[in-house]
């Protein structure tokens, strides 16, 4: 050991990233390409070049509704016109459950408000079979495989047709018909979840691929880590979102990102293949989320992608942003709103028209209504319409073992 | 003196300890800038400077891990997990580090670590925020637990924990914050402000680790409690016109065991609430204790009113937690043996 | 029958299990092409290739995680701990996710995985490759724990756990592999081969989780033993000359309360034993459990041997260690109450 | 959702990495600079320009023993000669507590054969007041700050001298007046530690660093992810050491590194600069530790050096890898050994010669067996020689509860 210290030893000082409020400008979205600038690669690319695009923004909608570019899909205008319409269900689905929490129907509630193009765009590039393993805010991928309005709505309720019999606070829906994983409160834990399930059809010869999902404020948990090391390990056919919104609770995305200047970096920490895609952008989203399903099918190993978005709202229904939040922050941001863009797209093709639109508004609209009415009329947790205590006891564990089955019957004394 | 919900109570407990050691610093996930979710250390960034009071990411093994190596340079940290159901993936870092650091190293470091957090249910918070997993930390050797039921004892104790110099697991039942639940969710919500608990006395005090409080005195029997569930035990008791004597344990590590042996020997009966799930909960290890201490003075076995052995459900809330019609049920049958 | 240690049993138990289901796929820390570091799934990797049997990296996170993900596609993933000591990493996993899944999706999907590992002392290997944490599990609603205290056993009972829908903690005390070791550690070691429980039977056959065993039957007390201390308290039995039934209880959640009862209440006296600390430890559980059930009967206090309330020494061990003299005094003490 | 699977849909299969016996060649050594090659960046360069080393090997010292290029340091031939030293004693160390083992004196025992430049030239590089964060293998660094072998061997023996009571497995030591945070046995919950420790100096604004250790097999473990989130959010005055000895007890580094090309890659994922360096050449380690430290001191926050090496030994007295490994792996292992190299060094520079290194490996040897004779001379273990069981009792808590208090005096009416 040099057994001095130099006099001159300036003392250390820790950076701590500065609070969104006031101190950054509120458009905080780092490295916009333009719709169309960045390439596509081939499926087998090698990920350094691929890692050459971290700091670019895949896009494909232009300010004028124009799709440009090598990203463009290749969609029919029917299946444009049905992201549209999933998105805008997906919408006055939030909408309609946030009023039911102010009318004090529910005990809790989350949106995916200006984030809707994600979940509805990625489902609709994947298969039957394929399981996400999703967020709270991933419901556009419940309402694209059309599970039911009115179960998810049941379920929100905890109303005795709610299927998880009141089981789970609200949003944490799970439907294995509809690929679509038993959500946890837990943070991150469903991500290396999803690369086991990859593995897992990798591993039976299967042809299914798996699709992790987590908030950019979340890749800070100890999971991602796992996650990435397996499926760079054992090259699982996963896709690994990162849904960037800006936002986790009251903390600004640089505490969880730290010096780097994208997510997508944290891939290329594992050579995974990782690429910035603008979430606001429908054709994008499907885009991308259908290259990396293809890498996936064809063996080719994971894929991650950062998805950038903006949380529109507050956190759920606990939350008040005013506190945290730069109050501009919305009319500012620079990807827009994903409903109005894809509307935008298909006007532009002269595909889509004021007066359909409106018309559209208007059916999912009473869509997500008579569905409300129906669930409600099954009543809430508010109302006490919950179905029976014994339930609790039932999928502990498979078979009801004795000293649940005693329990069981102590509540039924009791009540 | 006062009068504080227990949130301004721990709010004041951080203030003056950060105010009289220098060395205690305060990170977790929105604590810094927004000041926690449940606004417990709102404040305390605007007047300590981030340099006391910082945001972190959300990793609680991070948090937590990155407290025993400030604890080993010299600090007294003080971290928030947001929910103690959100604890387990820094689980590591306490039973294997925190606890271990000092007889590993025969005292050459030691992790003098308060992990807060908030615990229990009553909110409507499902499986994932609703869980009392006290006991877990109960069999680490190495680790105090302390779990408050009032404003007055949140602060006293919580000086303490941040003075104490080994690490200690602090829940707060959230269900406690604003006002002294007793079970009744159909009832109006009772504030503080109405409650003598509710009087805190300014500046520094604190209250020693390891000692019980006696809640209520009675002679009829025994009940042993922490948390939310002594409100209940209280109203239960009144309710059932039971002269119980009811227990606040207060901290669970060490255990004050005078404090229950004097209770059950005058008593001759027991009765162990907590909203954790029965088995192997701490009232596992109440009721051994107390056979162990004070068999020959037990009239009846001693009853266990728990939460049940399922995950805390959402809708099934009520149905599942400890309320004074389950507790006092059980003390008339304790009566009646 | 063939005679065989607990680790050639343990190997059978996967052989049978994976020929007769391929579903089932085994992984973890040098479980592959190793076949661990304890060698129970040796030949796996070269019998039913590399999709069947593989190495992992170091993360028992990621180990029980993939895992619960592998069953939620239909797979029977079999995952080794390398030491129960390590489990820490993995508790989120297995407490949040593997015990929920099928509560929470109202049995949608489910996660019929078990988690093997190595556990217990007795191997001179400091505090952390000796914990016992079995208790940190019994307390977490959806799982089953397993500890098994000898070959025949334990290739029943892992087949039965890996055949089972639900998870399963399944702890092998290192100290018995070899033999069915009493505590005597410094007396020659006796191998499997000597003792009628070597004796494993060929092919498949299962044990049903949640059945005790007696292990000696009694008259004068009870002891409710498990893994290693039930070789600890037969012998304790056998040099006090007291006539003690050993309940080798086998699994610990489901309990096998009626076996517990039916003992206790013939004896009167109950010693509950273990090698993992005291406090909140599943003896706890116990005393609640026998209590509840059996105060009438008790003619004295249940007590517990346990390991202290300390880490796990080094050098130390057999002063941790409840041998044979602990728990014979302790019989003589609970015969003299 | 698209609705068909391709008939042509290929099986997926999962990737397993080899096995290292028979299928790879026993020189695993990626991506070899020849020495003096690599430039040595300003402190301050941009992470992006120093991530394009990272298929580089920092090398100072050339086959003929001439230190070379930009990162050969500038210290002089005592200092040189005082690491050779260092090095031989930890062999000499490792080889008479290997022996102690053989004979029954010690319960267990962990060697560093092979990989004694890093630990000591680390050790060398840093300043007192600092504090590292090691594994157990890193004997280097308290033989290198002159901690007392006879005390180090009594906790080995784990006898009555043993300043930590026995308490611990052999070579888990501890000692804060000699930088060496206590050993844990479970992996990698050190390596957060040490960014919190560096976190609390900047805190406090100090000027003292902490080292971060870990094996590259256990960077794996999810704690490795923490430390890295932190080290890049908050910058904290770190270096992040990973030892990269191409096994974990039978596991080959592929499983931990994944599809990655190094180690160092993971901390591009975090905008950690990270450099991958010769570990077997003491010149460069010097060098190295000292850039990253100089880092750190000036603020310029965390550094990563992956350190190629290799496990010469078994990974503890446990194990046998004759089962696992190629068994001319030693021989072709292209970085030669340590001692060998610095002394060719030294021989070059006429600095040294064979006559006296003969005499400096018969004056540590020495040392060695004068320090092992006193340790012995106390008992250990196995003679019973472990001093009071009451001890055990001490340090669970600052004060010892009552509980404990009762337990103690148990076990003494036992005894
Ligand atoms: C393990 C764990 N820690 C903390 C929480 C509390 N929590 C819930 S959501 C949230 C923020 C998540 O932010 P992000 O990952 O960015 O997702 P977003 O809400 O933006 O979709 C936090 C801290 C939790 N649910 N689980
Ligand atoms: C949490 C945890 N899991 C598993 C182990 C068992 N274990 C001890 S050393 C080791 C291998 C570590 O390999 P590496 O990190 O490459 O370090 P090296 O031994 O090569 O120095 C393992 C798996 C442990 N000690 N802690
Ligand atoms: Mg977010
Ligand atoms: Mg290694």
């Amino acid at each position: 050991m040099t057994t001095d210290r130099d006099d001159t030893d300036q003392p250390l000082r820790l950076r701590i990233p500065e609070p969104a409020r006031g101190q950054h400008a509120p458009d905080r979205v780092r490295y916009i390409s333009a719709a169309g600038e960045m390439q596509k690669p081939a499926l087998d690319e090698k990920v350094e070049r691929v890692a050459l695009m971290r700091k670019q923004l895949v896009r494909v909608l232009d300010d004028e509704g124009r799709a440009v570019g090598d990203w463009a899909p290749d969609i029919s205008v029917d299946e444009k016109r049905r992201g549209l319409r999933n998105m805008m269900l997906v919408r006055s689905y939030d909408a309609r459950l946030l009023r039911a929490h102010r009318q004090g129907k529910t005990s809790f509630y989350m949106q995916s408000l200006g984030e809707e193009a994600i979940a509805c765009g990625q489902q609709q590039a994947l298969l039957p079979g394929d399981m996400h393993f999703p967020t709270y805010r991933q419901q556009g991928l419940l309402i694209s495989a059309d599970y039911p309005l009115v179960t998810m709505m049941n379920q929100v309720l905890s109303n005795e047709h709610d299927p998880l019999h009141g089981r789970q606070l609200p949003v944490m829906y799970s439907s294995k018909a509809h690929g679509f994983f038993t959500i946890s409160g837990n943070l991150a834990t469903q991500y290396i979840q999803a690369v086991g399930w990859a593995m897992a059809s990798a591993l039976r010869g299967g042809t299914e691929i798996a699709a992790a999902w987590i908030g950019e404020g979340a890749t800070a948990e100890s999971d991602f880590h796992a996650a990435l090391v397996f499926a760079s390990t054992y090259q699982a056919p996963v896709i690994l979102n990162i849904v960037n919104n800006h936002w986790a609770i009251s903390t600004p995305e640089d505490f969880a990102r730290g010096a780097s200047a994208t997510f997508a970096d944290r891939g290329y920490g594992f050579s995974i293949p990782a690429i910035r895609v603008d979430g606001n952008d429908y054709l994008a989203v499907y885009a991308a989320s259908q290259w990396a399903a293809e890498r996936a099918r064809k063996n080719l190993g994971p894929t991650l992608i950062e998805w950038i978005t903006l949380r529109v709202g507050a956190h759920s229904t606990s939350d008040d942003p005013s506190v945290y939040r730069p109050p501009e922050e919305t009319e500012q941001f620079p990807l827009g709103d994903p409903i109005q863009r894809l509307r935008q797209h298909l006007e532009f093709l002269d595909e889509w028209d004021e007066e359909r639109h409106v018309a559209l508004q208007a059916e999912v609209d009473t869509q997500v209504n008579e569905a409300f009415a129906e669930a409600d009329s099954h009543g809430s947790v508010k109302t006490g319409d919950v179905g029976s205590a014994r339930t609790m006891f039932d999928d502990v564990f498979a078979e009801l073992p004795r000293h649940l089955r005693e329990q069981r019957d102590r509540v039924e004394e009791l009540s | 003196m006062t009068a504080m919900t227990m949130i301004e109570a721990i709010r004041d407990a951080h203030m003056v300890a950060m105010e009289s050691d220098d060395r205690v610093v305060v990170f977790g996930e929105d604590v810094g800038y927004f000041g926690g979710v449940f606004r417990c250390t709102q404040g305390l960034q605007e007047r300590f400077g981030d340099h006391r009071c910082f945001d972190s990411p959300i990793s609680e093994a991070g948090i937590v891990g990155a407290a025993v190596g400030m604890a080993a340079y010299g600090l007294r940290p003080c971290v928030e997990i947001q929910f103690a159901d959100y604890v387990y993936p820094a689980y590591d870092q306490i039973v294997s580090e925190a606890a271990r650091v000092r007889h590993r190293s025969a005292g050459d470091f030691s992790a003098p670590i308060v992990v807060r957090m908030p615990t229990g249910g009553g909110i409507f918070g499902g499986q994932t925020h609703s869980q009392s997993p006290e006991a877990l930390f109960t069999h680490v050797s190495g680790l105090k637990t302390v779990v408050v039921s009032n404003p007055h004892d949140a602060k006293g104790l919580l000086i303490a924990a941040i003075e104490d110099d080994d690490p200690v697991v602090f829940l707060e039942p959230k269900r406690v914050y604003n006002g002294p639940f007793d079970g009744h969710h159909d009832r109006p919500i009772v504030p503080w402000s109405k409650h003598p608990l509710g009087d805190v006395p300014d500046g520094h005090y604190s209250i020693e680790i390891g000692k019980a409080r006696v809640h209520r005195e009675g002679s009829d029997l025994t009940v042993l409690a922490y948390g939310t569930l002594v409100h209940v035990a209280q109203a239960a008791a009144e309710e059932q016109g039971i002269d119980a004597e009811v227990i606040d344990l207060r901290t669970l590590v060490p255990l004050d065991v005078d404090a229950i042996v004097e209770s059950v020997e005058k008593t001759g009966r027991c009765l162990v609430v907590h909203e954790a799930t029965l088995t192997s909960g701490f009232g596992a290890e109440l009721c051994a204790v107390v056979q162990e201490r004070c068999l020959f003075h037990l009239e009846a076995p001693i009853r266990r009113v728990c939460g049940w052995d399922t995950p805390y459900p959402h809708a099934h809330e009520w149905s599942y937690f400890p309320g004074p019609d389950r507790v006092g049920r059980a003390m008339r049958e304790l009566l009646s043996t």
